[in-house]
Parts: structure tokens; C-alpha cells; sequence
């Protein structure tokens, strides 16, 4: 029999439909290991926001942890809660959201979701094929991880006549991109393309589209890898042409790796990088669960 | 320093109006030191507001305020009291979460080194009250206490600041003679050191009995100041309302003996009352005396449903109402008059209409809607047989003067026609005038086969209205009077508890 | 004595007396300013946009003014209205009636049913167990909330098919008269609400009972079945807000309805409604979400504007409408 | 008739008399609760955790205590912290003074007169503008949360010296006389608080003003000057959560402290305060700050609760608190 190891996995409340996914693929593959490893006990909390979950490390911590893997809501100000465990010898995974000082001395693995790829990947797509295209953005919360994705973006389409029409924040919700993109229809007589770089915002810019009965928007470009984004590409809608993937599931590649770094032994430290894959009609069928929540 | 003629306060030529409305016309006004000055007149007739202006409380229009023979600007928000200026409102002025102690000395707190001096301020408090015999808990909150209680305190408060004038608006209109008496005694200790007191009050015999000179105001304008020894209360009553006033009390008028007995109390005990029975027939009225804190207005809202009850019964016409059910007491043709009309009466923030109407609404409503005008029948009609007078008739309740808040809040309870009458001092603030027009509206209603209860710490009301009178003492009944035996003499015994019925 | 003027006169078209007028000054202002910023502002069609998307808002703080009214506050809405659309979205899928009329018939039934339900819940934990308004509702706002996260397992619940969004549709996307759907709706709750609370005595009571609780009950006002009765008007309307919130997006999750609680209790008082309680203005609520919905919507449209910048110029501009109304309700 | 026994007793030790007594029951039934959730729950390290990081909430909760006894109410408390914390932190970035520990004293002093001012703003609005503290407070906390999203550009703000960091550690996580830095400065702080509120004439001024502003405006008490300057003790207390704030996290971003200012005002509920005004209860609020931050401990160390619920168990237990509290004050 193995011994007894616990992982603590602290991540964000499931208050949006991505981080909703990564509830639901925690406690998969939290399962999972359990089953496959009888020592073995992951306890998933989840926080709101970062001074709760800088209390949710330390709760985790007080149950004697051997392992955490944590996806930060906000990187840096966890910083010196999860030093404080790294400190006491537990092996640290930190997952999609790395603080500025990101090392061995902060932590042991770093699966890294690349948000500056989502942005870049959406642009060189717009760049490719529609160079010319007057593009309106969402944005999501004015947080680090959304600067990231501008900042793709715009590397993106640098060397494009893509002209970016107008930047706001839709806060990541559908009935305020709803809100923001119908006024962008008011305000542009033409837009070509919509960047709202995530699932749940596509929602809302698609019904208020629609309702507007605008025909010169050519395509949307949302994110993330929904199911209901991903099966819209799969059934070959015109204006959801292509998603980004940024897969919730990333959490549980990362509890995956680390069980075998603590049960099995495996030297599995240093930073692994997920793709922002892009998916088109040919690959989505890869992709889509339609058994996932998000 | 001083006024040859020893002035030490003076209002010369004053005038006052509210958003157009004139309430007092160049009014002259002065105080000697050392004297008690009576202001009189009828409800809404100024006085109120001509001794706010006298205490800085408002300004003046045109005209002047002089002290001590100066012009003078007082400055508002109670700072006049620096001066030696002080005032009891008509009504409290107390905040309801702070102790008696607390609100004593409420921006006036003493201190030491920056800390409060609770214990100084409290045996300061505890003296004051004692002064007054006030058996008051300096460590109370007011919030629980009686509005009696409330109006020591406020007295107290007054008296112990070393005021060169202290102004009291109807200070006795929530007291029973025997408080009162100690009120007096400490006004007249007072004034022979030297004070001043300017003395509102609708009461004919105090004003004799203290003042050594009285003003009349009338509609807003000064009618007479004249020495007290000059004057007769027949004399003052006919210049406030000016005309003859008959004798105050309409005839009494003894029920039949096997009159049906409409409300019927049995054994009833709440918390602080014990064990009070009565009987109440068809056109009796029934007075209940008492000293403060006696428990009548504790015995009424039990009997009404307003207060839960630990056992006992209330039959109204036979039928026994559930306790705690104001409700059902409504619907058994019951009504309750508190005597509280501010925090339980009146919504001060609303017009006199919807106050008239709050508690009948279903008489103006048609399928479910409701008519304004038939509330504004109602509002004329209450205003004509109630005599309410508001110089703007869109104007809010609080805004009104104390005494026709009082007929506003009588006319509310009355609206639904009740026929079993419960009154908790029923002329609270009312001027005597009106208070005629008042009992013979009781007697009427009397007359005409409903049953009234009159609380009331005015023994001549008690004593000239009610055909049986009930006397509490410490939440008991002990004693009950009927036709001759209803004398002051008599009363005050059994309030005092110097005797006991068997 | 705190004595505030509140008169008396009221008409059926509400609360239009001069001091009234004050929040329809400042939402005037606010027209000429976003046409000021942008020409577009002022097109039929922006303007509708306006006032079709701050329905939502504008049928809960016409739920928020009896609340309100009545000396309480409901800070549960925003999720009240999540949990209330999720269980229609869950029950339109399951489609346990086969014919999709009388299924969608059936839901909305329910979502009403719900949303009345949930606000008694919220006024009995208030009135019985005598809990402040604002941390009772909180409570239930964390409830609410919990609840929908919990039956969305974190991620949506989306309306399936595609036969009752069709049928639905119509009810947030058509229109009456050549009116918007939400628009009408909200005008025609608004009306009825201003009857109720000017033109019956439970309206009376409402007021009574928020302007002072004791003098409320020695008028043998039932207090705390007048205050319930206010909740239950409140989840009412915030379910009449789902029958219309469904058919626009046909989906919920867990961030569904948040912070429109705040939203609309800052309506009701921009409206004219004190909080403190014992004075209530529909029509001056309806106002307010207007004011609200045209903050955003000129934000949006003007040019100059950092988006970093929106959120700090919004709540200026909501101070600065209080103070244009204060002093106008002064002067008048 | 509506009378509760508020019992005058105060000593400094507080409100430490029978009815006040409630909410700490409460607490130790949740600790109860606790203990039979997870052993390892009763351990002195956990409970040092728990207790630590109520600091910041107890912290600004004392604030909050002051101004909701005046009568008003504080919703910016939240985003004052994040825009004071920002501030701090650009400042000590910019490094305008080469001595790191004079720099550092320097940014502090700088913290506690950024938070008063805010306050002050607050207070400024509030009560020369006439506008429901409710409203205002919402406006400035638009107004704060948006400068702190401009200030760090839709990014963070991040403490970049690795030399003022080590020399600002200890502040939070030092400890004096073996009591961890958080939790003395809480005590330390509360203990000042209840002098000032129960010990001199402002406090008694405070208290007077919240129970009804007429009869103090009467009493010659300069009501407006004694709210804006609660206003003012609540920015201070935030700019004092903010000195631990900073070494603890080292950074903030535009969602720094949201939804604090509930927490503030929830816990000074739980802890007895009215809300209405009129009575403050500085270590009640304290208390109620380790019952909100303890039902969150509780919720993490028990391992039975789906995470969904853990929204809806908050809610439901918040308002048992109170239920607890509520019976218990009616009782003794
Ligand atoms: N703040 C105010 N605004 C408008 N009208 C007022 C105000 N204060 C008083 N009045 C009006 O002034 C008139 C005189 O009121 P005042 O209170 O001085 O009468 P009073 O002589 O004291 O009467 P009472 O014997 O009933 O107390 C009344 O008509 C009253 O409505
Ligand atoms: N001095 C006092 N301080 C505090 N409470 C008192 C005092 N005297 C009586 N009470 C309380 O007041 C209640 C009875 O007073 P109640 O108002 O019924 O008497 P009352 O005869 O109507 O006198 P009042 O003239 O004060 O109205 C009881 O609850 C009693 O405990
Ligand atoms: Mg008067
Ligand atoms: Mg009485």
C-alpha cells in the first residue's frame, strides 16, 4: 500500500463559466487520483478572490499538506502565502497565472496557461484573414490576466492594417457584453470583427447582434473552449468560425503531474507551457465534452 | 448691567412667518427677574413659537429679541443656554437610545482630562431627579420609560443648569397634580434665588396659582399682559377665545342601572398591572386616575390588544376578545387614544389627511381603491367638529402646534365611530376653549350610547365628566368612586395610598 | 423635529408633483449631455436600446420602492432573479409537458411562483425573526446565489431547445404596439404598482408602517404582514424580470444578476424614494434606472473616455445626480 | 410596544454587559461546530491563522462601528483600501527617498493621510451635499475602485523592492510579545476605539447623532462635523488595514478588497451594532469580524460540503448568527 499523502488544491470560485470548468475538472480528476493512488487524499477548496484564498492556502496548509497545486485568482498577492508553504517543504504547483517573480524559490512545477497566446493567437487569426478588418474589443476585468491577452493581441495584428475600433470592459458577463456591444452597434455604422476573448461574453455579443439585424460583422472571436462555443465551430456557424482554446482543464494536468512527482517519484519540475490551441471546424470535435458544465 | 424695570428678557415688536404664512404679528413680550410670566392663548395661537424666538430656536421675522436690555441675536441649536437661556420643549426632546444620564447632560458632558466623568454626571442626575421626586432610574434608557417619566427628565434637566431664565412649554401636561406640586415648589424655590420662568400651560388654576403676571396671545397677537391678581381664570379664558365661556363641564349624566354592560375586565394582569377588574355600561363614562407610573396606560393597552396579558379577561358586549389582538378590539367596535401622540399617534412626516384616515381606510375605499374625496370629506368634516385649525392646510402634522395635533389625533381615533371609547388624557395640550367643546363631544357621544373611559391626570376633568372614577395605584385598582363621593379629596387618598378599598 | 416635507397630493400618474420633477430634471440633463457626446446618442434607436436593457432594473426597483417604502431593504434580488431563471431554464429542459405552449405557460407560472416564494422567505426571516433587513437579505443573497452555482455545478444552464426559444423569443424581442416588449411590460408594472402603493390602503399601509412602525401598529396596521407582503411584491417583480431576462440570452450562471441588488436600490433612491423609509416613488425609480442605463450607454458612446476611467466617472455622475436632484427638491 | 432593553452599563472593556454578551456566544458555539468539523480545527495554530486574518475586517470594521452608530452608512470602504494600498505601493515603487526605513515611514504616514482624506470626501458628501450615505458612498466607491483601475492600468500594482519588502514583513507577519502584529494592532486598536466611543464626550456625541439627529442638533452638538468626523475615523481605521494589507500581499489590482465593505458592515450587525444608529458596540463588530472569518475556516476544513454550497451554507449561517444572537439578547 502506498502511504498517506494529502494535495491541497486551491483555486477560484466557480463565479464564471470558465472558472466553472476549472471546479469541475479539480474535482475529476481529484477523483481520479484518489482512486488511483488508495493513500492518497485531495482536498479542492475554492476562493473568491486573492486575500481569501491567501486564507484558503494557510486552511490547506494547517491540514499538513504534502503537495499544492493552486491556481492563483490573482498571482501576486499570493505570493508570500504560498512561499510560506513552499517554505515548509511542500512541493507547490502553481497553475495559469504566474507572479512576477516566478522561480524555484516561489515554486516547484508551473503549468502555465498562456494568456498573452490567447491574445496573439486571436490576432494572427484576424490578421491572416481579414487584414484590413475594423475589429471591437471586450474586454474582461481590468486585471492582469486581461492585460496579458491585450498585449497578444496587439502583438498579434502589429505589421495588419487591422484598426482596433474601440477597447471596453464587459467584466466577463454575458448581459454586460450584451450591453457594451450593442452600443458599439450604435456607435460604428461598420465593424468587421468582434475580439471578446472569452466563451461566456460571445453570448451576449451574439444576441445583440442579432438583434440589431447587423449584417457587416463578419465573424466573433471569443475564447476559452466551451462546449457551446466549441460545438458552434463544430456545426460550422458563420459568425463563431474559430475558438481559442484555454482549457479549464489545465488544473488537473497539473494535479496529475504533481501526483506522480510526490507518489511516484517523477522529476516533473520546471515550467510546462499549454498551447492556445486554435479551434477550427477540422480539429473541434477533439475538444468538445459535452458532459463538462462549461 | 439690568433693566431699570429689572427686564431681563424681551421680545419687542416681534413678527414671525413660515413660508408666507404669519403666525405671530409684532408681538411685545417682557420678562423681570425673578418673576414667573404665564403666556396663554389658544392652540396655535403662537405661543410656541414666540418663546423659540425667546430661546434662539428660530428668529424673529422683524422685531427684536433684548437681553438684559440689549438687542441681541440668539444664537440658535440651544447655545443660547450659554446666555442663561433655557427652554423645555412642548414636546420631548430626548434622544430614545441614550440613558437619563446621558441625555442630561447631552453637549454639556463633564469631563476630565478628556474623559467622560460618568460618576459626577450621574450623581448630578440622581440629585436633580430628587429635587423633583422623581423616582426615575438615572441609569434607564429612555426608550423604556414612561412619557411622564420623559417629562421629569426633561425637567430636570432645565432646572439644573443655573439658568438666569428658564422657559417651559406646558411642562405639566403629561403630570398629575401631585408632580406638579413638586414642579411648583421647585419654581418657586428658584425664583427666589433670582430666576426667571416664562410658564406655557392650558391650565387655569396652575397659571393662577404660579404666575405672577400673564400674556395673552390670540391669533397671533398680543392681547393683554397683566398681573395675575388682576385677572380671574373666567377673565383669561374669555380674552384667549374671545367670548364668554360657560361653565366648562356640560351636565353629567348617570347612566340607567340595568344599562347593558358593553366592556367587562376581569382579573386582568400584565406585567406591572394586577388583577384590575371594572365594568363599563352602555353611555357611562368611566375615569381613571392615578399618579404616574400608576399602570393606566399599561391597563388600557392590555384591555385593547395592544399589550399581551398574563391572564384575565375583556368581554366587549358579552363576547370574550382574544389577548393581544388589537385587531379583534377594532373590530369590536373599540378605540384607543394614546397619549403619546408623537412616537405612537401621528405620522409627523405626513399630511393631516392621511393621519385622519390611517386607521379607517376602509371606509374610503370603493372596490378596493381609494376615494380622495371622500378622505377629504372626512378631513373637512373632522376639521369643522373638531375645530383643527392649520393656517395651510397641505402643511405636515409635525408642523402643527401641539394642540391641534391633539384634536387631529382625536379625530383620528373617532373616524371609525367607535363605541367603546378609551382615552388616554384626551385634552393633553389643548386649550380651554377647545377642551369645552371636547367634553361636550364626550358627553355626546355618551349620550348617544357609547361607553368612553377618560385617563387622565387633570383631576377637574376626572372629577367633572365621569359619573364613576377608578383609582390606580402601583398597577393595582384600589378604589373605585361614584356620584358625590368623586372629590379631589378623596382621589388623591386612595392615589397617595392613604386608603384602600376593602 | 425630523420633519420633512413630504405632500400629500398624489395622481394616478404618480408622484409628478413639483418636488418629483427633480429626477426627471436630472435624466433630462443627462439626454443633452449624450447628445453633446455623440451624435448618435439621441437616434430612436439608441434610445430604445436604453430603455428596453434598463427594464430589468427598472421592474425590480419598481419591486425595490415597496421595500423600501416600508422601511427594508432587499439586497437578495440580483441572485433572487439568477436562482428564479435557472430553475425555469431547468424546468423548460426537462419539458415535462409536451406540448411547448402550455410548457413554457406552465414555466413562467412557476418562475412567478418562485420569485414570490423566495421573497416571502426573505420578509418571514425579516419580520419573524426580527433580523435586520440588510443582513437577512444578505443571507439570503449568499443562499440564492449558492444555489444557483450549485445547480449549475459552476457553469451555465443553458435553455436547449430550440422550438421554446422560438416561441419566447418574442417576449424580450417583440413588440406591443410598436413598443419593446420590456418597455411596455415595465410601463404597465409601474402603473399597477403606482396604484397599488398610492390608490389602495395597503399602499397607505406600506408607508405608514416605513414612516414609523409604532404608530403603524396603534393604527391596528398589521406591521409585519404589511412589510412581508413588500418582499413578496418584490419577488414578484423580480420574477416578472426573469420572464423577461430568459427570452433575451436563454441562459444563466453563477454571475447572473450580480450587483444588480445595488443597481437598483441606487435607482430607487435616485428616484426620489428615501431610504430611511416612509416615502415611495414608482415612477421616480423607473427614473432612476433610466439614469443609470444612459451613464453607461454615454460612457460608452463618448470618445474621450479611458475605459479605466468608466467606473470612476460613473459614480461621480450618480453623486453629482443626487446632488442636481437635492437642490431642485429644494428650490421647488 | 417596541421596547427593547438596551442596558446602559458600558464599561471599557466595552459593551461587555449581559445583552452584549450575544454575539460572543454565537462565536463560541461556532467553535463548537468547528471543533467537531476537523480536529485539527482547535488547534492554537489554526485559531492564530483564523484570528490573524480577521485583522483587516476587524479593522475596518471598528471604522464602520463609528459610522453606522452615527447613523450612516460606509460602502467605499472596500475600494478606499484598494486606491490607499495602490498609492502606498506606487509610492514606495517610486522610491522618492533613499533610506528604505525613512521611505517606508515616509509611505505610511502617506497611507494614513490618503485614508483620511478619503474618508473625509466621504463624510464632505455626505453631509453637505445631503445625499443618503448610502448613495454617496456608493459613488465614491466607484469613484476609488475606478482610480485604483487607472492607477494600475487595468494591471497590478506590484511592491517591487525586494529590500522594502523584508524590511516590511514583519508588520504582518511579526509578532509582539508573542501575539502575532495583526492581532495587536486589532486590540490595540479596539481598545482606543471603545475609549473614544464610550469614554468621551465625541463618542456619546457619536451615539446622540445616531439616534436622532434633531435632538442632538438641539442639544448644540455639531451633528454634521461629528459624522464627517467618523467618516474620517473610518478612513483611518482603513489606512490602517492597509499597513498590514501591504507587506502581507505586496500588491493590488482593481479587485482588491471588493465586497469588503459588506463584510465590515455585516460583521458589525453580527456584533450587536444597530444599523438604524443610535448604539455602537466596538468589540461586538470585532467579534462579529472572527464569526464571518470563521464560518469561512470551518467551510474549508470540513471536507463534506460540495463547493457550490459554499455560498448558500454562508448565507445560512449568517443568518443563524444573528437568529442565536437575536433569542439570546431577548432572553438575558
Ligand atoms: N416650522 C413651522 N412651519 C410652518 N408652520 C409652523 C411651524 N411652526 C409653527 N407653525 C405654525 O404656527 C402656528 C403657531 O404654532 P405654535 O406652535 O406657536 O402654537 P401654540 O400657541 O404653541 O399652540 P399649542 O397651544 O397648540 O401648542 C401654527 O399654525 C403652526 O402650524
Ligand atoms: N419611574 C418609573 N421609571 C420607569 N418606569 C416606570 C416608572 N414608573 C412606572 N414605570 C413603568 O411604567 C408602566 C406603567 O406606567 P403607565 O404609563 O401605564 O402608567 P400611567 O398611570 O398611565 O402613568 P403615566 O401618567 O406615566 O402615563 C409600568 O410598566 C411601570 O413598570
Ligand atoms: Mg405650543
Ligand atoms: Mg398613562
Amino acid at each position: 500500500a502506498q502511504e498517506a499523502k494529502t494535495i491541497g488544491v486551491s483555486i477560484p470560485a466557480a463565479d464564471h463559466g470558465w472558472t466553472g470548468g476549472v471546479v469541475y475538472h479539480a474535482e475529476r480528476v481529484a477523483k481520479q487520483i484518489m482512486a488511483e493512488h488508495p493513500g492518497a487524499n485531495v482536498i479542492v477548496k475554492t476562493s473568491p478572490d486573492a486575500a481569501s484564498q491567501a486564507n484558503a492556502i494557510q486552511d490547506l496548509a494547517v491540514q499538513g499538506l504534502d503537495a499544492l497545486v493552486i491556481l492563483p485568482t490573482d498571482p501576486d498577492p499570493l505570493v508570500n502565502a504560498i512561499k510560506q508553504v513552499k517554505d515548509a517543504g511542500t512541493f507547490v504547483a502553481i497553475v495559469d497565472r504566474a507572479p512576477s517573480q516566478n522561480d524555484s524559490s516561489v515554486r516547484d512545477l508551473y503549468v502555465a496557461g498562456n494568456n498573452f497566446a490567447l491574445g496573439e493567437v486571436a490576432g494572427q487569426y484576424i490578421k491572416a484573414n481579414s487584414p484590413d478588418a475594423e475589429v471591437v474589443v471586450i474586454r474582461g476585468m481590468p486585471i492582469p490576466i486581461d492585460e496579458e491577452r491585450q498585449a497578444g493581441f496587439d502583438k498579434g495584428i502589429e505589421g495588419s492594417n487591422v484598426k482596433i475600433l474601440d477597447r471596453q470592459f464587459g467584466n466577463w458577463n454575458r448581459d454586460d457584453a450584451f450591453k457594451v456591444m450593442q452600443d458599439y452597434l450604435t456607435k460604428f455604422p461598420k465593424i468587421d470583427v468582434v475580439w471578446c476573448q472569452d466563451d461566456d461574453m460571445a453570448v451576449g455579443v451574439l444576441q445583440a447582434i442579432e438583434q440589431a439585424g447587423r449584417t457587416d460583422i463578419q465573424y466573433v472571436i471569443a475564447g476559452a473552449g466551451s462546449k457551446d462555443m466549441i460545438k458552434k465551430v463544430m456545426d460550422g456557424d458563420k459568425m463563431i468560425p474559430v475558438d481559442v482554446l484555454y482549457p479549464p482543464a489545465m488544473v488537473g494536468t497539473a494535479m496529475e503531474l504533481t501526483a506522480a512527482a510526490i507518489f511516484d517519484q517523477v522529476p516533473v519540475r520546471g515550467t510546462y507551457v499549454l498551447d492556445a490551441t486554435l479551434v477550427t471546424k477540422d480539429n473541434a470535435a477533439e475538444f468538445y465534452f459535452p458532459d463538462s458544465p462549461f | 448691567m439690568g433693566d431699570p424695570a429689572g427686564i431681563v428678557l424681551a421680545a419687542a415688536h416681534v413678527s414671525k412667518e413660515f413660508a408666507g404664512v404669519q403666525v405671530l404679528f409684532s408681538v411685545d413680550f417682557d420678562l423681570r427677574k425673578g418673576e414667573v410670566h404665564a403666556l396663554m392663548g389658544e392652540n396655535g395661537a403662537g405661543k410656541s413659537t414666540l418663546v423659540k424666538i425667546l430661546s434662539g430656536f428660530e428668529q424673529p421675522s422683524s422685531g427684536q429679541v433684548l437681553l438684559d436690555g440689549q438687542p441681541v441675536t440668539l444664537p440658535p441649536n440651544g447655545l443660547a443656554e450659554a446666555m442663561g437661556i433655557c427652554i423645555i420643549h412642548q414636546e420631548f426632546n430626548l434622544a430614545e437610545d441614550l440613558t437619563v444620564t446621558e441625555s442630561m447632560f447631552l453637549g454639556r458632558e463633564i469631563t476630565r482630562f478628556g474623559i467622560l466623568d460618568r460618576k459626577a454626571m450621574r450623581a448630578a442626575t440622581r440629585k436633580a431627579l430628587n429635587q423633583l421626586g422623581a423616582k426615575v432610574d438615572e441609569n434607564a434608557v429612555i426608550r423604556t420609560l414612561p412619557v411622564a417619566a420623559r417629562q421629569m427628565v426633561e425637567i430636570a434637566k432645565a432646572i439644573s443648569r443655573d439658568a438666569r431664565v428658564v422657559i417651559m412649554d406646558e411642562p405639566t401636561a403629561v403630570l398629575t397634580k401631585a408632580e406638579t406640586e413638586v414642579l411648583f415648589q421647585q419654581i418657586r424655590r428658584l425664583k427666589a434665588e433670582g430666576t426667571s420662568f416664562i410658564f406655557v400651560s392650558h391650565k387655569l388654576d396652575e397659571v393662577i396659582a404660579l404666575s405672577d403676571r400673564v400674556t395673552i396671545l390670540r391669533d397671533g397677537q398680543w392681547i393683554k399682559t397683566a398681573a395675575t391678581s388682576d385677572l380671574t381664570g373666567e377673565k383669561i379664558a374669555q380674552l384667549m377665545v374671545g367670548r364668554e365661556l360657560s361653565s366648562l363641564f356640560p351636565q353629567k349624566r348617570e347612566p340607567d342601572v340595568d344599562e347593558e354592560v358593553v366592556l367587562e375586565v376581569r382579573d386582568l394582569s400584565t406585567a406591572f398591572v394586577k388583577n384590575a377588574s371594572f365594568r363599563l355600561r352602555r353611555g357611562e363614562i368611566m375615569g381613571f386616575a392615578g399618579l404616574i407610573g400608576s399602570g393606566r396606560t399599561e391597563l388600557m393597552e392590555a384591555v385593547i390588544g395592544l399589550r399581551p396579558r398574563q391572564h384575565g379577561q375583556v368581554l366587549a358586549n358579552g363576547v370574550a376578545l382574544p389577548a393581544g389582538d388589537l385587531g379583534a378590539g377594532m373590530a369590536a367596535g373599540m378605540a384607543y387614544l394614546t397619549k403619546d401622540r408623537k412616537g405612537r399617534g401621528l405620522l409627523l412626516n405626513n399630511g393631516m389627511t392621511t393621519n385622519l384616515t390611517l386607521q379607517s381606510l376602509s371606509q374610503h375605499s370603493r372596490h378596493g381603491y381609494l376615494v380622495p374625496a371622500s378622505e377629504a370629506k372626512a378631513m373637512e368634516r373632522a376639521r369643522r367638529r373638531f375645530d383643527i385649525r392649520a393656517r395651510d392646510p397641505r402643511i405636515v402634522v409635525g408642523r402643527m402646534s401641539g394642540g391641534n395635533q391633539q384634536k387631529l389625533l382625536l379625530a383620528k381615533v373617532m373616524e371609525r365611530e367607535p363605541r367603546i371609547i378609551l382615552i388616554d388624557e384626551p385634552t393633553r395640550g389643548i386649550d380651554v376653549g377647545t377642551k369645552q367643546q371636547i367634553y361636550n363631544f364626550i358627553s355626546a357621544l355618551a349620550a348617544d350610547g357609547a361607553a368612553v373611559i377618560v385617563v387622565s391626570s387633570e383631576m377637574p376633568e376626572v372629577i367633572g365628566l365621569c359619573t364613576k372614577v377608578a383609582v390606580m395605584r402601583e398597577g393595582r385598582i384600589v378604589g373605585q368612586l361614584e356620584g358625590d363621593d368623586i372629590t379631589e379629596h378623596e382621589i388623591m387618598r386612595y392615589a397617595a395610598g392613604l386608603k384602600t378599598a376593602a | 423635529m425630523a420633519i420633512e416635507d413630504t405632500t400629500p397630493r398624489r395622481s394616478l400618474l404618480g408622484d409628478m408633483d413639483l418636488r418629483a420633477v427633480a429626477p426627471f430634471v436630472a435624466l433630462a440633463l443627462l439626454l443633452l449631455l449624450g447628445a453633446v457626446a455623440n451624435p448618435n446618442f439621441i437616434s430612436l434607436a439608441n434610445l430604445e436600446n436604453v430603455a428596453t436593457r434598463s427594464a430589468f432594473i427598472a421592474i425590480i426597483a419598481v419591486g425595490a420602492t415597496f421595500v423600501i417604502s416600508s422601511g427594508d431593504l432587499d439586497l437578495s434580488v440580483g441572485s433572487m432573479l439568477a436562482f428564479t431563471a435557472s430553475l425555469m431554464i431547468m424546468f423548460l429542459n426537462a419539458a415535462p409537458i409536451a406540448d411547448p405552449f402550455l410548457l413554457l405557460l406552465a414555466a413562467m407560472v412557476l418562475a412567478v411562483l418562485i420569485g414570490m416564494a423566495c421573497g416571502l422567505a426573505n420578509g418571514l426571516i425579516t419580520t419573524l425573526g426580527k433580523i435586520e433587513p440588510f443582513i437577512a437579505t444578505l443571507g439570503t443573497m449568499g443562499i440564492y446565489r449558492g444555489l444557483t452555482t450549485w445547480l449549475s455545478q459552476g457553469g451555465a444552464i443553458t435553455l436547449e431547445s430550440r422550438e421554446i426559444q422560438d416561441l419566447y423569443r418574442p417576449a424580450y424581442f417583440g413588440s406591443i404596439l410598436g413598443v419593446p416588449a420590456p418597455i411596455a411590460v415595465t410601463v404597465l408594472l409601474s402603473l399597477a404598482a403606482a396604484f397599488v402603493l398610492y390608490r389602495t390602503s395597503y399602499g397607505r399601509h406600506v408607508v405608514a408602517v416605513g414612516s414609523n412602525r409604532e404608530v403603524a401598529r396603534y393604527s391596528s396596521i398589521k406591521v409585519d404582514r404589511v412589510r412581508t407582503a413588500a418582499f413578496v411584491i418584490q419577488g414578484l417583480c423580480v420574477a416578472i424580470a426573469v420572464l423577461l431576462y430568459v427570452p433575451r440570452l436563454g441562459s444563466t450562471s453563477a454571475t447572473t444578476g450580480m450587483m444588480w441588488e445595488l443597481q437598483a436600490i441606487t435607482a430607487v433612491v435616485v428616484g426620489g424614494t428615501a431610504l430611511k423609509g416612509g416615502y415611495g416613488r414608482v415612477w421616480g425609480s423607473v427614473c432612476g434606472a433610466l439614469i443609470l442605463e444612459l451613464v453607461g450607454n454615454i460612457m460608452l458612446l463618448s470618445n474621450f473616455i479611458s475605459e479605466y476611467l468608466i467606473g470612476a466617472l460613473q459614480g461621480a455622475i450618480i453623486i453629482i445626480a443626487m446632488l442636481v436632484q437635492r437642490s431642485l427638491a429644494r428650490r421647488v
